[in-house]
């Protein structure tokens, strides 16, 4: 990066921090909202929340299905959202894009789908899954409830001490047995970006199905699922400026239209009879009962916003961000840096850990609490990837993470909030 | 001003030094209480003086090892102060109304007579996430000290 | 019902539209919307829209695991929307309200992890599930799969001429080798409403687990889930005058406890390590990952508005447009109604064949087009149902459904509006 | 108006008296293809005069039992007034035209040299959830041709 962009904004942050009606208001005493939580949700901008308003108010239906004018506006808005996301992710199919609550149900799905499959795909005894330690809970536990399902093997990859995956054994936990790879892209508790190609490579030498969790890259940065060359894909609308309660899995057909339903009902089906059914093409295979309708409109909103700001721009703009944090952060009496302390591959989260003398580490509870007098809102505990605190012996961590809106005074904020813990604490 | 209701000087006076910490030999049980929402653990120890006594028993210690945030630490000491003496009866009463004070978002002050020190964690119940650190150690001394007289009982009826 | 009832509507009917602004709108060329299609979903009132977008746009963060300020308001509203909702059916422990995606994922939840459990609730060779053949799809397939899934049998209890439960084997079907009985509370597609407590009783008798799919009832009338004594109870928000994407499961405390969970991931958990891990107590075990947040904080709007007007006073009111629709249509010429004629335990859906002279019947995609013509919207098809359209032998039937916002003058509307399909494609 | 578009009096002709209805014996292949949407359906056969002469072959006749809309069974109608008498290649490229028609959402009008009377369904394509119902008979023909055609090549490779 050069010494240009760490000056210039990729993107005009005063203009987009406009259309995020929530950044307008105060929390506690009167302070300003400094939100840098938004790993874990992010902030929804005007036009997202008003095209779902839009949609209720005005062309509201149950899709598919109906000859009415409102059904077919419904459905047209339902499926333009499906094509919006097709776009946005460069899927080579639209129907490739299937539609979940969020990312753990499109993880539990991937799991599920391969522990019922039969041959090729299936799990089965003397069979291995590989994941790895730095993973979300929500893409551990459904391997580990798939696994136990069919008495096959979950296996995984350790960390560097630097926060990185370590690859130095992957020809032996990748190895002929295996069957699915699952990986997270960017670590939501290390910020790590993690090196794909080759874990891909691997996997799909041995015949694995890689599964990638990219909800944590889909929100900030370009990405081509062609390009990663994965089977499957999952990322979540609340990350990304969406709205909760819809999630994205995208599959490649071959594999999508060979693997077995996962959740039954409405809509999935060919031909129902009482004695068995037959079910629909993809993508309405998997998708079952009445689906997240506004939320896909919402998605397809937030999709549009995106796009528009400009995916490359939007990581530059994170890039210029996360390498202010973390040399500001760097330079914090008694802050430990939890992860990659450089900014290149590190997605847009921080977490760390604060000690102060004559008391020794804050607790990261107390950490953000006192932040949040200050209205700084960050989040503590173990976000969901307990593995990497075991792995750290770190009970838990503080967590700034950062999205469009997030500027250079913010962070600002953070370090002088850091300061007022310290103070507060200090002996 | 929120933000002092909780961090009393008293709980961060228990929180930089806290009472009976550590864990000691002579025990009738022990339990591992965790919080998964933060990462808060303890090992807590209970020993009564004598567990055929039930809820008469007196209790003579209470260790325990813990890591977590200023508010478990604080309210582990302060419940090793309250209880260590009294008898398990005595004790339940008093975990009976640190439970009343946790839930009453803010509302209730504590009776400083049965409470103590603890009364300063009034200010903590306005704070859902923060309840579960204050009830941390009082759920482990509860369920260890129910395992203790449990584990006599049944050693009487094998007997 | 007394004459006065049928001549005081129940609720202001006229002040209630005023809060759906999409009734405000025109189809077509300037037709204002006759919509008679909500059985399929239900419109939403300003109050359900506008609690979503002031979630939004001032509240919005990801639930529990918080310390900031927006962290705890998002939780206490959702946490709050579930209180809501265990008043509304009366659930003995908040924490036996569930929150999935919609009805077909609740009954998914319930048939796969009795699936998965082991005695005494667990499905094995030789055990037999017991369903109706008026189901929706959404309650026959999840049962499909999981029998097949267990080698487990699936029979069913068959409907009389007149489009109710055939009960007059229910000893037979409902075995002894019976473990779980699950039947529909009011038929989407013909309107009728099921005896429960019969079925609850002889199911309970051989010790069966009885499930009830209350999404078309938990819309229309007061739902007491003790009175009901099912086991688990599952319905759906859209069709509630709530937002899609969220679905609820109500079940019993003791079952949830002991049944194995669903999906895998954030929140469900306890204790994660990578070789397994423990599981949260109910409701938590059962919503994994980032749950429809803003999609509860509706559906507690949509309940509020319910309550406010009366579960009692919906069902009068639905009452008595079924009675004045059945005396209306009933009239028609050539219109025949499929299912129960009577208005008496009569949902708020009619389903019926229209046929006119020298062509026959009019297929039911042609009637609904010509009354979408005319701004009336109906569903056509088989209506998620087709068990029932093969046991009356026809291909699919035209449906009218209604909600608190529905008037007599628009039951007008759609006599009038077949009287014109009727001359549209009379020879 | 727009309802007019889609239901020209053609269509509500074909439906009121459909041509070529009901099934005859003599067939190359018999399929059946269903809308699972509307519960439309048909069971469609059809009869080559020589399979060994592939897509040169010609369709002596298409007969068929269906169900459904006036769309559905209009299009049926039309359908076998189009390619019976004509060889498999120009019953597939009438078929490639009205497939076009369908899908071009009220834009395009139709070659009235190639599809006839099937111009007519240029309304329906402006009525996403009828198209299917248009489609279902030319599916099902394109299904029962490429059937007897290879039923053909398969006894000829047997023999
Ligand atoms: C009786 C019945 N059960 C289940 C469902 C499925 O509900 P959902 O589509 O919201 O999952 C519906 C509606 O579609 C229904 O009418
Ligand atoms: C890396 C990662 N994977 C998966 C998830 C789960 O997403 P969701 O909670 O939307 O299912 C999250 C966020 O919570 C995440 O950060």
């Amino acid at each position: 990066m050069t010494a240009e962009l760490t000056r210039t904004a990729a993107i005009d942050v005063e203009r987009v921090r406009k259309d995020f009606p929530i950044l307008e208001r105060t929390v506690g005493e009167g302070r300003p909202l400094v939100y840098l939580d938004s790993a874990a949700s992010s902030q929804k901008p005007r036009q997202v929340i008003e095209a779902m308003s839009d949609y209720y108010a005005h062309h509201h239906s149950n899709v598919h299905r109906g000859v009415h004018a409102l059904a077919e506006e419904a459905t047209a808005l339902y499926e333009g959202a499906r094509d919006k996301v097709a776009a946005f992710i460069n899927a080579p199919d639209r129907n490739e894009v299937i539609f979940t609550k969020n990312s753990s149900e499109a993880l539990n799905l991937v799991a599920s789908v391969l522990g019922w499959a039969g041959e090729p795909y299936g799990l089965g005894p003397g069979d291995r899954v590989v994941i790895t330690q730095m993973e979300h809970h929500s893409n551990i536990v459904p391997w580990q409830l798939t696994t136990q399902r069919t008495g096959s093997e979950l296996a995984w990859l350790g960390l560097t001490d630097d926060g990185r995956l370590d690859l130095s054994n992957l020809d032996e936990v990748v190895n002929e047995h295996t069957k699915v790879v699952s990986v997270v892209h960017v670590s939501n508790i290390l910020g790590t970006v993690n090196p794909l190609e080759v874990i891909v490579r691997r996997a799909h030498d041995v015949g694995a199905v890689v599964v990638v969790d990219a909800s944590q890259s889909a929100p900030h940065l370009p990405l081509d699922v062609q390009t990663l060359g994965a089977d499957f894909v999952a990322f979540t609308g609340h990350k990304m400026l969406g709205p909760t309660g819809i999630g994205v899995l995208w599959g490649r057909a071959e594999l999508l239209n060979e693997l077995p339903p996962f959740l039954g009902g409405g809509e999935m089906v060919g031909v129902v009879n009482m004695e068995g059914s037959t079910y629909a093409p993809i993508p309405h295979k998997y998708e079952a009962g009445t689906m997240p309708i506004a939320e896909a409109v919402g998605l397809g909103a937030a999709v549009d916003y995106l796009t528009a700001l400009g995916m490359d721009n939007v990581a530059r703009h994170e890039h210029e961000i996360v390498s202010y944090a973390l040399e500001r952060l760097g330079a914090v009496d008694g802050l430990r840096i939890i992860g990659p302390t450089e900014p290149e591959q590190h997605g847009a989260a921080i977490s760390f850990i604060l000690s102060v003398e004559g008391l020794g580490e804050i607790h990261p509870h107390d950490v953000g609490q006192v932040l949040d007098e200050q209205g700084i809102a960050v989040r503590v505990g173990q976000h969901c990837a307990r593995p990497v605190c075991v792995r750290y012996g770190i009970p838990a961590t503080t967590r700034a993470s950062f999205s469009v809106y997030t500027t250079r005074a913010e962070i600002d904020a953070l370090v002088d909030g850091l300061e007022h813990v310290k103070r507060f604490f200090g002996a | 001003m929120k933000l002092e209701s909780m961090y009393q000087e008293i709980i961060l006076d228990h929180y930089r030094s806290p009472h009976h910490k550590g864990l000691r030999d002579g025990f009738g049980a022990e339990v591992h209480h965790i919080n998964p929402t933060c990462g808060d653990e303890v090992t807590l120890r209970v020993h009564l003086d004598d567990e055929s006594q039930g809820e008469q028993a007196i209790i003579k210690d209470v260790s325990y090892e813990s890591q977590g945030c200023s508010i478990s630490q604080a309210s582990a000491s302060v419940l090793t102060d309250l209880v260590i003496g009294k008898n398990v009866a005595e004790a339940f009463a008093v975990h009976e109304a640190f439970l009343e004070l946790m839930q009453s978002k803010g509302e209730a002050q504590g009776d400083e007579d049965v409470l103590e020190d603890a009364v300063a964690f009034a200010g903590v119940s306005k704070f859902p996430a923060r309840v579960k650190c204050a009830l941390l150690s009082w759920m482990a001394l509860k369920d260890a000290t129910a395992q203790a007289l449990a584990r006599s009982t049944q050693k009487e009826t094998e007997q």
